[in-house]
């Protein structure tokens, strides 16, 4: 912009906030980023380049959040055939994790909201168009499960020393049963994000509604797997590998069904800049765990390694997917592109009843 | 499911404690304003039904008018600068105002012409002017005229001419 | 109509008619009287780094938690004009459907209208104050967790700022980028004392989803939304929603009869994607030329299937775990 | 406005300046009227009018000029109403010469001076049988060039009968002058000059006249755009004859309409803080007046028609308002008591006499002159040479801080440190903070009710000088000096309420007038036709008496306008007694029939013998159609049934003007001062009578043709944004409106984009000979390069707010440090709506080096106080001293 040798006698500008700088930008996204030319472009049609629908106020405590609710669910899994077969330290690993991560991720859920304070308010009333309302009850509903098996769990590990009182023996009494009800909610848990992240006019997210629940349940298995491999002796960590194994071919599969699904401009998303990095290393990630539990499953070290691995490609999704979607609210092209295409094949389909612009 | 807070809403304009009728302070169109005043402050200003010039309406400007009155950067003392005076200092009203008086009488026996080089009488002070009106009322502008003009200081000015 | 998500009859009525706003941006004077009324009435907080935004006269950009009232300004040449007199001639020649009773639904024949009336000129300046749709399907409300947003006795979608916890799922629901989180972070000195002058005035409800009420506080007094009430030229209009409507036909007629094809309505259509907005537009060029979604969607409406996928979905983990126990407890 | 059926916006952005108003255009308009928005730039108000027609800046008269001409040349002008209510069958006295026969200039053109002598433009008299005189005296007399309206809203005195021919054909009748005056401004002409096709031409052309007549109206509205010129009264002159002659004046949907800026923008003239008038229109009193006789005869003629022959009783009654009973028939009626004037006093003289350290002290009161004020280098610089400023307003606008912040402190042309200025800043209380009356464009005096007290220090204008004014006669209190006693004489005693405040309805009530003797002794008078010169009646301002009638504050009535006709004649008061549509005696015909059912206001009914209808007829109310006066009949007696401008002291509107204005009896396009086109009509390229200050630090850019015409080859045009308030004083304090306009811009086509190279949205810097500003820069197809006379002119549309401080939420350069100083003759109204100017990408330099880049662009152009202020460039410039020898 400095065109006048006078222009150093300025101070810089001040910078601008980032919410301003996404109503500033202009010019056509449908040519891409095109260089401002003296009449301002307005060939494309879009209003100045600015987006149509809001990115949500989500930043990576709630990628944490998807990530975490996806290993407690897993885990509660785990935890739950561990209890079921015998496999005790895989259960203690698996349950104590399904709390932490329950705790954790419901943090970094409250640390993300506006009126932190109020975050009870989810509790308030029970709706079912809301996956946010269903989701805060099943984590509600999960966290207790798998809170009663976690304390039952540490209980043991201290040698009984919590005070407890009598409510040990009601404690050891309800573990099991907990240990089950954790496991019902376990897979809705999982599962929930996918369909809070559909349920909204988010471009991406909303184009993957069929395929991204299959993706969280993949992303969900490997990495709550991955964890156990890491915590638990291969001794007992058999079936988190062949868990971590379905996962990762079930995400790996999911995520190219879901891409073949999605509209062809909004699938673009998934494979730009840092989301697109993120998702293309997650996949990699994937791979390498699974080839890694493929061959050294049983050693420690690979185990662990893989596990590692894991986690990582399940952090990676959940951060690529969140990122994709808010990246593509920023290019108004993501709504405008599919939604016109949309239109234009009902009305070639004959079906025109239904458009929201009428010329009377 | 609504709040207390929510089914007990209600409108500030039927809360106030009295609605004043009034003029919009900006341009020439004259629309008509509703004041209302809840504990002695402004609390909004919007147009006025009943007004034929506006019916009710407002211009931008008019409905910043509540926001004009409770400007954040609004002056409400009086300052004063010294001559070579390099920042402001505070005055009480009544002295600024009695300083003033002083300067204005000092002004006009400085500057007063009494007749003209042909000996016609004049009867004024050309050291002393004035400049607005233009968003004034008519009782002060009468009040301004009729002062300065007692006082002969005929350079008196308004935005008509600007 | 999906049972999940609301639909017309879903409303709840309490005597109240629903009510809604009628825009006609072909008599907007583009002076933001509106958006100003809005502020001063609701108090909302300047949304500004008192810089031009590179958008013609527009400096506020686009609707969001501090402004509810936005004008668009739009310059057009001859081209853009002739595309748009074609696409809503187009519109007309669909036969897009009319309420009403059939038979007489048809729209006077324009396909050979004069598409240059005599006086308009090589360029155009389009303005169009935009506002929450306060949709009859609506997606903020659908998907708030925790009932902060509600549908009014007078069919209107309003956020009751002491319940609201600021999750900002419904920024996400909404298709037409209306609602956002309002940030705590404006600058000033922070306090309590607002109507004071030399006071800069509180900010409230940081942290929390914000925008129109269709000034629900003055409604529920009978009076006038404040854009509705500013607006020098009527061009935003307040009453019942089926009189807007009404109303919003009839001109649109009368603007197809002077031969101005690039007329259309947004919004007036209850079979639409939201079924029906609270707010009814009328436009003269294609919705996103002002920044509306071209097909917008409650996306609600695929929720039932979505929870199907969810449970499908679940069941796969479930089996999956199971197998593992049951595949990888053998090695 | 709502009633007419075609509307000119011409020199005014109404939409943006006035939106509220605009609503009766718009309604107008859904009516079926057809909107018509003349302007250099495609505004907000183009965006919704029918068509939009782009001008060049300056260049108005010749789009008027070529309409009238249209109008005459084709026979479409109204004939009946013309023949009855205008001059147009007024002979002409045989001295007049027009600017067609002087290339430019009028007879009387005195190149010594500058001026005209008015004498050769009168009409001619029956007695005489000869151009009669009652002009030149007033046309040889330096302080006559104060203003047109010295002469009252109604136009000098006219003595004596004057010929007509009825059937026009007299070559010297008004109808002909004008058609001969006229008859260059053609389609092709308005082309060469203003830009503007033939084709949008003829559409306007057609639409006015084709909405004209009987059945119909057109409606002009103006506001700066036309005033702010260097012949800016000529320009409503203009519309004024066009409007006669397609008999719009007086009738509903018709006229034209001045929009105003301000508040009280009308009632700062009715009751005038301006430097040559007093309350209601009469002049002040000039040195030459010496007694009240002098003055009167001056101020109206008593063998003259209408209202204004009663000037005497007006004058008496102020005179005992002020003064009271030091107001008596031996003391003139405290006429001796008034300051005189001997020339031009207005602001703009005020501050060239700031510079030479004439004046001491300045109150500014509600006013920005630092940021709103023409040249406002010029205008800082003053204000630093007085020992004291008052500035009175809401925040500390520039014109309170200019000595710490001001532009020149960067430049260092001042230095804090060595400013003597004693600045003391008053905060003033807000319209909600004050009771007292607006008076709006149309008239109409509102009354505000008080809201709340004022916070802290402020107060209302009322109370300070309520009290500046009982402390200066308390400090004068004791002196024996003559000149004091106008002060200790002054009536100033108003009732205080509870605050001490002093009660504005007192002051109105003293404005309204009121009988002083007689049964009715203290009761208010109801009108002003009971004001008498015997000092019976004191009255502040006569136009407004009857607002107080009956003691009643009738600004303030507010009968709900759904309550009430369209006329609405129950909200408010508008002077004169409470008339909505002034001259409304025009809306009927001769026989005082409406001239048709649908344009129907105000007629004669026959059976009651009065006149009736909408509003309050603008006539004698029993004065029956066809009366005709005696011949000895003065003042109101002298009316006939069919003068409808009873104002007018010869009850006619005035197609040709032998006196009142002072730079010609008949419009003339002229260039502007700055100009890059020669003035296609005449040699004579500027107003020759306009008033120039050659300075140093006022110089002008070189007009067309002359060296370095091209260094400064843009023009630029000022204006208003809908989101501001003039110089910023009410609005680039507040966060909601300033958010809406941040940064200051200019307007350019993308043409001159790519010419100069300038960055859409990034900045530039625009230099005139006074000052080089910088802007962001909008590239847009809303400005648009005119063709006129075979080359391209480009304008470049800047709007005026910004201003360069520190306190505001927004600032910027401010345009009027752009803007140079010259008048228009009549009215002493600066030229701000066009200047020279050129442009450059980036951002302008700072500090010191600003003035060298402007002084770079000076000397290149090799300006001189001298440039561009020659008054006489025409070709022949004796030919106007030799019509006056012939005279």
């Amino acid at each position: 912009m400095t065109v006048s040798d006078f222009d150093d006698y300025r101070p810089p500008e001040p910078p601008h906030s980032r919410k301003r700088d996404g109503k500033r930008r202009r010019g056509g996204s449908g040519q891409g980023r095109v260089e401002p030319s003296v009449v301002p472009d307005v060939a494309f049609t879009s209003y100045y380049g600015r987006s149509v629908v809001k990115p949500p106020p989500w930043g990576n405590p709630i990628a944490v959040y998807l990530f975490l609710g996806g290993v407690a669910g897993g885990s509660a899994l785990l935890g739950l055939g561990g209890q079921m077969t015998g496999r005790l330290i895989l259960r203690r690993n698996s349950r104590l994790a399904a709390l932490a991560a329950t705790g954790a991720g419901a943090a970094a859920l409250v640390v993300d909201l506006g009126r932190p304070e109020r975050f009870l308010n989810m509790l308030r009333t029970i709706k079912l168009t809301s996956p946010m309302s269903v989701g805060s009850w099943i984590l509600a509903a999960f966290g207790t499960g798998a809170g009663v098996c976690a304390a039952s769990e540490i209980d043991r590990m201290t040698g009984s020393r919590l005070p407890l009182g009598p409510l040990r023996r009601v404690l050891r009494g309800l573990e099991g049963p907990a240990g089950v009800e954790a496991a019902v909610f376990a897979a809705p848990l999982s599962v929930y994000t996918a369909v809070l992240l559909s349920d909204t006019a988010n471009p991406t997210w909303n184009a993957a509604r069929e395929d991204l629940p299959l993706v969280f349940v993949g992303s969900a298995s490997l990495a709550a797997a991955g964890l156990a491999m890491i915590t638990t002796p291969v001794k007992e960590a058999g079936p988190a590998r062949t868990m971590a194994l379905l996962g990762v071919a079930g995400e790996l599969i999911a995520t190219r069904v879901m891409e073949r699904n999605m509209d062809p401009v909004v699938a673009e998303t998934l494979h730009q800049d840092a989301p697109g990095r993120m998702l293309a290393w997650s996949e990699r990630l994937a791979v390498i765990g699974g080839v890694g539990v493929l061959l050294g499953g049983r050693h420690r070290l690979t185990a662990a390694l893989s596990g590692v691995a894991l986690l990582g490609a399940s952090v990676l999704t959940r951060f690529g997917i969140l990122r994709a979607g808010l990246r593509s609210t920023e290019d108004p092209r993501y709504t405008i592109e599919p939604q016109k295409n949309r239109l234009a094949a009902r009305r070639r389909a004959g079906i025109v009843h239904d458009s929201i612009t009428t010329s009377d | 499911m609504t709040s207390q807070k929510t089914r007990d809403i209600t409108a500030r304009t039927s809360t106030a404690d009295r609605v004043v009728q009034s003029v919009c302070p900006y341009c020439a169109v004259g629309c008509g304003q509703r004041v209302f005043v809840k504990d002695e402050k402004v609390v909004q200003i919007e147009g006025d039904y009943d007004s034929p010039i506006s019916r009710g309406r407002l211009c931008p400007k008019g409905s910043a008018s509540e926001q004009l009155v409770n400007a954040p950067s609004r002056q409400m003392s009086v300052l004063y600068r010294a001559p070579y005076a390099k920042d402001w200092q505070h005055l009480d009203l009544e002295t600024a105002t009695d300083m003033v008086a002083d300067r204005f009488i000092e002004a006009r026996r400085n500057t007063w012409e009494d007749t003209d080089e042909q000996g016609r009488a004049l009867r004024r002070t050309m050291g002393i002017a004035g400049l607005g009106g233009a968003t004034l009322d008519n009782e002060e502008n009468y009040l301004i005229k009729k002062l300065f003009t007692a006082a002969g200081a005929v350079q008196l000015e308004n935005q008509a001419r600007i | 109509m999906d049972p999940l998500t609301e639909s017309p009859d879903h409303l709840r009525h309490s005597g109240h008619p629903r009510k809604g706003f009628f825009t006609d941006t072909s008599i907007c004077i583009g002076c933001k009287a509106c958006e100003v009324a809005c502020k001063e009435w609701n108090r909302n907080p300047v949304d500004s780094d008192y810089q031009l935004l590179e958008s013609s006269y527009d400096n506020t950009g686009e609707l969001g938690a501090d402004t509810w009232r936005h004008v668009a300004f739009v310059e057009q040449g001859r081209e853009q004009i002739d595309r748009a007199r074609e696409s809503g001639k187009a519109l007309v020649s669909l036969g897009i459907p009319r309420i009403g009773p059939p038979g007489q639904d048809r729209a006077p024949d324009l396909s050979n209208a004069d598409t240059a009336p005599p006086d308009t000129d090589e360029f155009r300046w389009l303005m169009s104050s935009d506002v929450c749709k306060h949709c009859t399907n609506a997606g903020c409300l659908d998907v708030c967790p925790t009932g902060a947003l509600f549908r009014t006795e007078h069919g209107t979608v309003v956020v009751q700022d002491d319940v609201c916890n600021g999750c900002g799922t419904c920024v996400a629901g909404c298709p037409f980028g209306v609602i956002e989180r309002r940030s705590n972070g404006t600058a000033g000195p922070k306090t309590d004392r607002d109507f004071t002058p030399g006071e800069q005035a509180p900010t409230r409800n940081g942290g929390v989803a914000q925008k129109c009420t269709l000034c629900y506080d003055r409604m529920v007094d009978d009076q006038t939304p404040a854009c509705a009430q500013a607006c020098p030229t009527t061009s935003i209009k307040y009453g019942e929603r089926e009189n807007m409507v009404t109303a919003a036909k009839e001109r649109v007629a009368e603007l197809h009869a002077q031969g101005l094809t690039e007329a259309r309505l947004y919004g007036a259509n209850d079979s639409d994607g939201v079924g029906g907005t609270g707010s009814v537009f009328l436009l003269l060029d294609e919705p996103e030329v002002y920044g509306l979604p071209p097909d917008p969607q409650v996306p609600t409406k695929d929720l039932p299937r979505m929870y199907k996928r969810a449970g499908v979905a679940a069941a796969g983990m479930l089996v999956g775990a199971a197998a593992a126990f049951l595949v990888g407890g053998r090695n | 406005m709502a009633n007419a059926d075609c509307i000119v916006i011409q020199g005014s952005n109404m939409a943006e300046c006035h939106p509220v108003g605009y609503q009766w255009v718009a309604e107008a308009k859904a009516r079926g009227a057809k909107v018509i928005h003349v302007d250099p730039r495609f505004t907000r108000t183009s965006a919704v009018a029918s068509k939009h027609v782009p001008i060049r800046a300056g260049s108005d008269i010749v789009l008027l000029g070529a309409l009238i001409n249209y109008v005459l040349s084709k026979d479409l002008w109204f004939k009946d109403y013309v023949l009855a209510y205008t001059n147009a069958a007024t002979v002409v006295g045989e001295d007049f010469r027009d600017t067609e026969d002087l290339d430019g200039l009028f007879s009387g053109y005195d190149p010594e001076t500058g001026q005209y002598d008015l004498s050769s433009w009168a009409y001619e008299d029956k007695s005489a049988g000869k151009g009669g005189d009652g002009g030149s005296e007033h046309g040889s007399d330096t302080s006559s060039r104060a203003a047109g309206d010295q002469y009252g809203s109604g136009g000098p005195a006219m003595d004596g009968e004057f010929v007509q021919d009825l059937t026009l054909e007299h070559p010297r009748t008004v109808f002909q002058i004008l058609k001969r005056h006229y008859s260059r401004y053609t389609p092709e002409m308005v082309h060469e000059a203003c830009g503007i096709p033939v084709e949008d031409f003829d559409y306007v052309a057609r639409a006015i006249t084709e909405n004209s007549g009987r059945e119909r109206t057109t409606c002009f509205a103006y506001a700066v755009g036309w005033t702010h010129h260097t012949v800016g009264a000529q320009y409503i002159r203009t519309a004024a004859i066009l409007q006669l002659l397609l008999g719009n004046v007086g009738r509903p949907g018709g006229g034209i309409m001045a929009l105003r800026g301000h508040a009280s923008i009308q009632g700062s003239t009715d009751i005038p803080t301006l430097f040559n008038l007093l309350p209601g229109y009469l002049p002040m009193p000039k040195a030459e007046m010496g007694s009240l006789d002098e003055y009167l005869k001056e101020v109206f003629s008593p063998d003259g028609k209408g209202f204004w022959a009663n000037a005497d009783a007006y004058t008496v009654s102020l005179l005992k308002a002020w003064w009271g009973d030091a107001a008596t028939e031996d003391s003139e009626w405290a006429y001796q008591y008034m300051p005189r004037i001997n020339g031009p006093h207005g602001t703009y003289q005020t501050v060239m006499r700031m510079l030479d350290d004439e004046v001491e002290g300045y109150f500014v009161f509600g006013q920005n002159p630092a940021i709103g004020s023409a040249h406002g280098k010029l205008q800082r610089l003053g204000m630093s040479h007085l020992k004291w400023l008052v500035v009175r307003d809401f925040n500390l606008i520039e014109t309170a801080t200019w000595w710490k912040d001001g532009p020149e402190i960067a430049t260092g042309e001042l230095k804090t440190e060595d400013i003597g200025t004693e600045v003391f800043f008053l905060p003033g209380a807000t319209h909600v903070e004050k009771a007292g009356s607006f008076t709006q464009t149309q008239r109409l005096l509102q009354w505000r009710h008080q809201a709340v007290r004022p916070p802290g220090d402020c107060q209302s204008e009322l109370k300070f000088f309520f009290e500046l004014g009982k402390r200066i006669r308390a400090k004068l209190a004791d002196s024996t000096d003559e000149r004091d006693r106008p002060l200790q004489d002054l009536t100033w005693d108003y009732p205080l309420d509870e605050h001490d405040e002093p009660d504005p309805e007192a002051v109105l009530a003293e404005i309204n007038g009121c009988h002083l003797t007689g049964p009715e002794a203290g009761t208010p008078l109801s009108s002003y036709t009971q004001m008498r010169a015997d000092g019976s009646t004191a009255g502040g301002c006569w136009i407004y008496t009857g607002v107080y009638a009956d003691g009643v504050n009738h600004a303030a009535d507010r009968r709900p306008g759904q309550e009430q006709g369209p006329v609405a004649s129950e909200w408010g008061w508008s002077w004169p007694a409470n008339r909505r549509i002034l001259y409304n005696r025009a809306s009927a015909d001769l026989e005082g029939k409406p001239w048709s059912e649908r344009k129907k206001y105000v007629w004669w009914d026959e059976e009651q013998k009065r006149w009736t209808g909408d509003d309050v007829p603008d006539f004698p109310v029993d004065l029956a159609p066809g009366t005709v006066p005696d011949r000895d009949a003065r003042g109101v007696a002298a009316l006939a049934g069919d003068d409808p401008f009873i104002m007018q002291s010869d009850g006619k509107g005035w197609l040709y003007v032998p006196k009142g204005m002072v730079d010609g009896p008949l419009p003339t396009h002229y260039e502007p001062q700055e100009s890059p086109v020669s003035n296609p009509l005449y040699g004579q390229q500027q107003n020759p009578t306009r008033v120039v200050f050659p300075r140093e630090d006022n110089l002008s850019a070189p007009s067309a043709g002359t060296r370095g015409s091209d260094v400064y080859p843009y023009v630029f045009t000022t204006y208003r944004l809908t989101e501001h308030h003039t110089a910023g004083g009410m609005s680039r304090w507040l966060p909601y409106l300033s958010e809406l306009q941040p940064e200051m811009f200019c307007e350019v086509s993308p043409e001159l984009a790519a010419e100069r190279g300038l960055e859409p949205y990034g900045w530039a810097t625009i230099i005139s000979p006074r000052s080089a500003i910088e802007a962001k820069v909008l590239v847009t197809d809303r400005v648009k390069p005119l063709k006129v006379g075979g080359h391209t002119v480009h304008q470049i549309g800047l709007p005026y707010h910004w201003g360069v401080g520190q306190d505001a939420v927004v600032s910027g350069d401010a345009v009027n440090d752009l803007v140079g100083v010259t008048l228009d003759p009549n009215v002493q109204i600066q030229e701000s709506k066009v200047g020279s100017c050129t442009i450059v990408p980036g951002r302008r330099p700072q500090g010191a080096e600003l003035l060298t880049l402007v002084s770079d662009y000076q000397s290149r152009a090799g300006l001189t106080p001298e440039t561009g202020n020659q008054k006489l460039t025409g070709s022949d410039p004796v030919s106007g001293e030799g019509t006056k020898e012939e005279n």
